[in-house]
């Protein structure tokens, strides 16, 4: 594996070069190429290279084993992580709130007579009687929708969930397979667009109570890091601080280099949807506490049914 | 003097035999596992065989493990089967025209190295996301592992043999049957071989696109939820499933061979 | 397989005239972008029910001239009829034995000798009494479920040979059946040659042996070939022996020894002068 | 009367040819593809071959695509001389000693059967999410398939030919170097055969777990951003090298086997 | 390979006496779990540098034997001994000729006769130098680089004898080495045989063949085998026939036609009374 000492030169405030794992190229991320984009690393005496892994699986190995210093992915991930005993801690909030978003086939919504009036709790009953299409069938993915079934008075154990890939999910939809999906964004952005879906329940815009101000996303560090490159860490976190004072400031600009930079290829439209949504999730600065983390815990605890093994204070990395 | 019989089949030779073959070695490989699990690497990432053994034990009692396993298998030996037949056939026919060989060959090639996993919106088009979506993925995996080997198996046939056939005005098919296959078997043999483990891996990347039971399914779960335990416990149905196959085939097709050609390689063999 | 456009009778030889007919034929092998002349100009007349062999010091090109005839390699000029047509593919219409192994390790004796008849659709009943009665004959009663790899050399040949018999066809190649045999059963094997499949049927046969008595005691006529490369040297017709039937008084007779002394005087020219006290090992 | 020579090498005749068995089938399939992605299945989930050959030609244009190629032949064919090195030395090995084989057999079957894209995570762990981690992954991928096949090479070499080595004294290296290497060689090329799409296909599911570039991470990007027309170009870039590969495998192992076998094969082959 | 605990010395025979002693040897098949007798009870002397014939109808057991010498196979009873050691594994002192093709196919002519210097590490030149002269003196000069597939059956049959003569031992096994020859190349090989194999170097020989005045040509004596179960009827002491270099004139003596005589009314009464006058081919 790599080193931690790769990035050592740097923990004197001097230039150092960290790796950046993502565990999807996702919209959620959106500060973490801001930073790059407009330099805020460069001013920090940082050079980033940014490695897509597949998934949270893979990001606390990468982390662990030295093979990069910094990792976005979700706090969910990292829950199961500690709770195995990983020493992993957040250190940035990246998403505060729920990215993910419901979506149901407008067909299936109609048979269902669902609309834009409809309680949370008709949404969740509609649940019964819908295929969704997860990533998984555990985990966040999970979180969200027997949450969502709680407030309709549906077991989660009833839900009927369907594993697919995200590359393959709008295509399952278009053609009928499943009826419903709550995969990242922007394709569930995507499935509006085409795959004639419309919006079930969106977190980002606070549909989902219970996350309300609890982090979801965030940058995540081995525990060992943080201690030994509290410089590097520091001066990396302003940077994702910088960035998302940006974002916040100058939307439509941070959108402009997000989209041409990263996702020239996505359609204008579905990425500004998307964008929409997760400027409503990305927080002015990336300040961090237990409290926060613990909703999260909290609402995992509640959403899975299950008690959680970890306490808001072990998920979180403190920054100097 | 009598030279010693080598391999004698007294009774208890072969007990001794399993147990210094299997037995032994097995419980040594545990055992530095379990060593390696407890102080080398976090079970995390490693977890010990006492717990997936756990985990296995318990999965099996509740059903979980039964169920996601008839589905796979399901699904793999469909697509397996199907596989095997069509990659034979296809490997025949090539191995038997020269002028489809090289009409087709370069289009079969390019298209085995498609990685499937990338094609996953494509398979749902076109198969949907259920059953017949994973024994095509299987069939796919394969079929290219069988026909290549069994094209080149055709390509071996000694030429003596198929002169004597052809004099003998064997029809197309009498040739297939009566000298062909045979003839190939080795080559369809080790096609089989090889192909059945990544038979198990197409029904689990199936799974990976779109699922809501099976190995892969197990497996996905598992690793999205940091459950080592969990993936290594689905990890080991595989095997065992993968074992037990090969097992099976390479007796029943030493069994087959070793009738006509026991006595002049028992002799010589290079053991 | 036969060219439609001629039929046998622009063959220049009536149906009983001649089963082979080769003409003008040279045959080369490129090896390593060397080409190497196995064959020039050899001309060779087989007639319809009689026996033609050939002999020839090795490598002259003996077993390429029955591969020429069998179909399974074109000469580069001259042409080589059978019965009649030309043969440009393989020839179905002949059954070739040749010099080496042959059978399928897969099948057991009795497998391997009944594979014609299995080809033709003949039952399955039918063809192992037909291939059982053949084994017996050569000495093969009991083997019948055994695999070539368990049989003896001298085994394995005679069931390549029971296997050629049963081809059904009319003309039979043979390249050195009996070579790998031992004195009595090599005696027993042509005895019965010369009358199951000879006279009793009518075959044509044309065969190649090393050995000068054999191609004397069995042809109606013998080629010779000299090499280098490999053409016809002389035929010599053995028209003068009468009843062949006494394979072991016909030795003996003064017309045979002197076939065969013409013979080994163009063969072994340096070895001619014994070829009148022995030469003979039928 | 002459038979017709087979195959004249006629001037000409090579470009008829050529044009007949490559050009022609190509243009149809072309053509078909794009009447297909026009009329039949919608360009987002089989963009038309012209769209394809556009983007190639602009990825080509401004090096993007070259240089994620360059990665991922890095990695491929690291792994794969590795893997085939490996492969071909166990087959060996087992191949020559029936005991080794039958205590390493069930072990090596069921690594064979793991579903590496499960691995993800020990594998990062072990080998990061640098170029040995891809290397990593191809050398596996390969190796099952080489030593499957070599393995059973070894123990199909003729009896006689074992005999006739032991009989002259050879060393076990000379019985390797003189005997089994090239007997297997049939063996060993459809392995190598087979298993050099399957090292692309490793190079890209190790990408898939961990890339910064690649072919693999422009599949991936591409599939995250819905770019069909970019994955398809991704995947034209696979297939290409895969028959290049191809192409020239067979080319120089048909040349070195017909030195010693060519005549008796041109004589009786199949076609 | 030779059991170290039995020297030569316990062997009942000096280092002058025999190289081959077999004794009380069984050895049986098993051909689907049923077993077959091959040899019952054999005893065979085959004594220092001289060579011993192996003559007997097909099937008889003669390649078993040589096999159990060359420890290709194991027999069940009875014991084999070579210069003195039994011999419990492959027998790397001898030379072994199959009766069947053991060419490398892949190797051109010169690397297959050079194999056996090549594998004793003897440098390129040195083996070339070796293999070129003995291929010139089996009239195989300029087919070098030939491949097997590309030679006729008696060539390939030379190559094998070429390569069997480097083996650089001193008991060579020969399994019908003359059978796939012309009558010219028989004689120019079996001179040969005699002059620089056996007499020059005084190897010892252990030769099968189905040609009885052959036999008793080159043997020294002349083990005479039966079938069912394979078993020694006889050993012929061929030691009144003085000089054996003229091959030629040797089969005309009385003595020689006598030997020969002999063995046939034992190898195959029925035809005897007429192996006095031809049986002679050698
Ligand atoms: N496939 C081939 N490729 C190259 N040369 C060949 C091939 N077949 C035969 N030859 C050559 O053609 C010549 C004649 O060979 P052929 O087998 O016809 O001889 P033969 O008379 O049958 O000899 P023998 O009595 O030894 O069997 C030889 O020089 C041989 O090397
Ligand atoms: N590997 C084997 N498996 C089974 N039976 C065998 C095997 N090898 C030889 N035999 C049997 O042993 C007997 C003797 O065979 P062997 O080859 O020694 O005969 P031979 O005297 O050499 O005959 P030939 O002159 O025909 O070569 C035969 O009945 C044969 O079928
Ligand atoms: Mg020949
Ligand atoms: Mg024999």
């Amino acid at each position: 594996g790599g080193s931690n000492d790769e990035s050592g030169s740097g923990n004197d405030g001097g230039p150092a070069s960290v790796k950046v794992v993502v565990s999807t190229a996702s919209i959620s991320y959106a500060p973490l190429y801001i930073a790059v984009k407009q330099g805020f690393f460069k001013d920090q005496k940082l050079t980033v290279s940014i490695t897509t892994v597949s998934g949270g699986g893979a990001t606390v190995p990468a982390l662990q084993s030295g093979s990069a210093q910094f990792g976005f992915s979700s706090v969910f991930h990292q829950l199961d992580a500690v709770q195995q005993g990983q020493k992993i801690v957040s250190i940035a909030a990246v998403n505060t709130g729920e990215g993910l978003d419901v979506v149901v086939s407008k067909k299936k919504a109609a048979q269902l007579g669902l609309n834009a009036n409809s309680t949370l709790a008709q949404k969740g009953q509609a649940l019964k009687h819908l295929k969704v299409g997860v990533i998984s069938t555990s985990g966040e993915p999970y979180y969200v929708l027997s949450d969502l079934a709680r407030a309709g008075g549906v077991d989660p154990s009833e839900l009927n969930m369907e594993a697919v890939a995200s590359s393959a999910a709008i295509t399952a939809m278009k053609t009928g397979q499943i009826d419903a999906m709550t995969i990242g964004l922007p394709v569930t952005t995507e499935a509006i667009e085409q795959a004639g879906a419309q919006i079930l329940v969106s977190c980002p815009a606070g549909d989902l109570p219970d996350l309300h101000e609890a982090p979801t996303e965030t940058v995540l560090a081995s525990a060992s890091y943080v201690t030994s490159h509290a410089s590097v860490t520091s001066r990396f976190v302003k940077a994702i601080g910088q960035a998302e004072a940006y974002l916040k400031a100058n939307s439509d600009q941070a959108a402009e280099t997000v989209r041409t930079g990263y996702f020239a290829k996505v359609d204008k439209q579905v990425f500004d949807t998307a964008w929409a949504e997760i400027a409503n999730v990305t927080p002015a600065e990336p300040t961090l506490t237990a409290e926060q983390l613990q909703r999260t815990v909290d609402f995992v605890s509640r959403a899975s049914g299950k008690k959680v093994k970890a306490t808001g204070d072990q998920l979180l990395g403190v920054v100097k | 003097m009598p030279a010693a019989g080598r391999d004698a089949a007294r009774p208890g030779t072969a007990v001794a035999r399993f147990v210094l073959l299997r037995v032994v070695p097995l419980a040594i490989v545990l055992a530095l596992w379990q060593a390696v699990s407890t102080w080398a690497i976090s079970p995390v990432y490693l977890p010990a065989p006492v717990s997936i053994a756990a985990r296995v034990g318990s999965w099996l009692a509740n059903g979980y493990l039964l169920h996601n396993c008839y589905t796979t298998l399901e699904e793999t030996i469909s697509g397996f089967v199907l596989g095997v037949v069509a990659g034979a056939l296809a490997g025949i026919a090539l191995g038997m025209s020269r002028w489809w060989s090289g009409l087709l060959s370069p289009y079969i090639n390019a298209l085995y190295a498609l990685p499937k996993v990338a094609l996953g919106p494509l398979f749902i088009l076109w198969f949907g996301i259920g059953l017949s979506m994973k024994i095509a993925m299987v069939g796919i995996f394969v079929f290219f592992v069988v026909f290549y080997n069994t094209w080149q198996g055709v390509k071996e046939v000694d030429a003596k043999l198929i002169q004597a056939m052809r004099l003998l005005r064997a029809s197309r098919l009498q040739m297939v049957l009566k000298l062909i296959v045979p003839s190939a078997l080795g080559w369809i043999f080790v096609g089989i071989r090889v192909s059945f483990p990544l038979a198990l891996v197409g029904a689990i990347v199936g799974e990976l696109i779109a699922s809501n039971s099976g190995i892969g399914y197990v497996i996905l779960n598992a690793a999205n939820t940091f459950d080592t335990v969990g993936l290594f416990a689905g990890l080991f149905a595989v095997m065992v499933i993968a074992v037990v196959f090969d097992v099976a085939l390479t007796y029943v097709y030493g069994r087959y061979t070793r009738r006509w050609a026991l006595q002049i390689k028992g002799v010589t063999a290079l053991s | 397989m036969n060219d439609p456009t001629v039929g046998p009778s622009h063959d220049g030889a009536g149906p009983s005239g001649s089963a082979v007919v080769i003409d003008g034929v040279s045959k080369q092998f490129t090896v390593h972008g060397r080409t190497s002349q196995a064959l020039v100009d050899v001309a060779l007349d087989a007639p319809r029910g009689e026996i033609t062999s050939l002999v020839g010091p090795s490598g002259c090109g003996k077993s390429t001239v029955l591969n020429l005839i069998a179909g399974t390699i074109e000469p580069e000029t001259g042409s080589v009829r059978h019965n009649g047509a030309p043969v440009v593919a393989i020839n179905h219409d002949v059954a070739y034995l040749p010099q080496g192994d042959d059978l399928f390790p897969w099948r057991t004796v009795m497998d391997n000798v009944a594979l014609p008849l299995e080809l033709r659709r003949v039952s399955r009943a039918a063809r192992h009494r037909q291939a059982r009665e053949i084994l017996a004959l050569f000495g093969l009663a009991g083997r019948e479920s055994s695999y070539p790899a368990q049989l003896s050399g001298g085994m394995r040949k005679r069931v390549q040979i029971a296997r050629a018999l049963l081809s059904g066809v009319d003309t039979l190649l043979m390249d050195e059946p009996f070579g790998a045999l031992d004195a009595q059963l090599k005696v027993r094997m042509q005895i019965d040659l010369l009358e199951r499949v000879h006279r009793q049927t009518g075959n044509t046969i044309l065969f190649v042996t090393h050995d000068l008595a054999e191609a004397v005691a069995l042809g109606d006529r013998v080629v010779v070939f000299s090499p280098g490369p490999g053409h016809v040297i002389h035929v010599e017709n053995i028209d003068d022996l009468g009843d062949r039937s006494d394979l072991l008084s016909l030795t003996e007779s003064p017309e045979f020894q002197r076939h065969v002394r013409t013979l080994w005087s163009l063969v072994a020219p340096e070895l001619v002068h014994r070829s009148a006290a022995s030469g003979a090992t039928p």
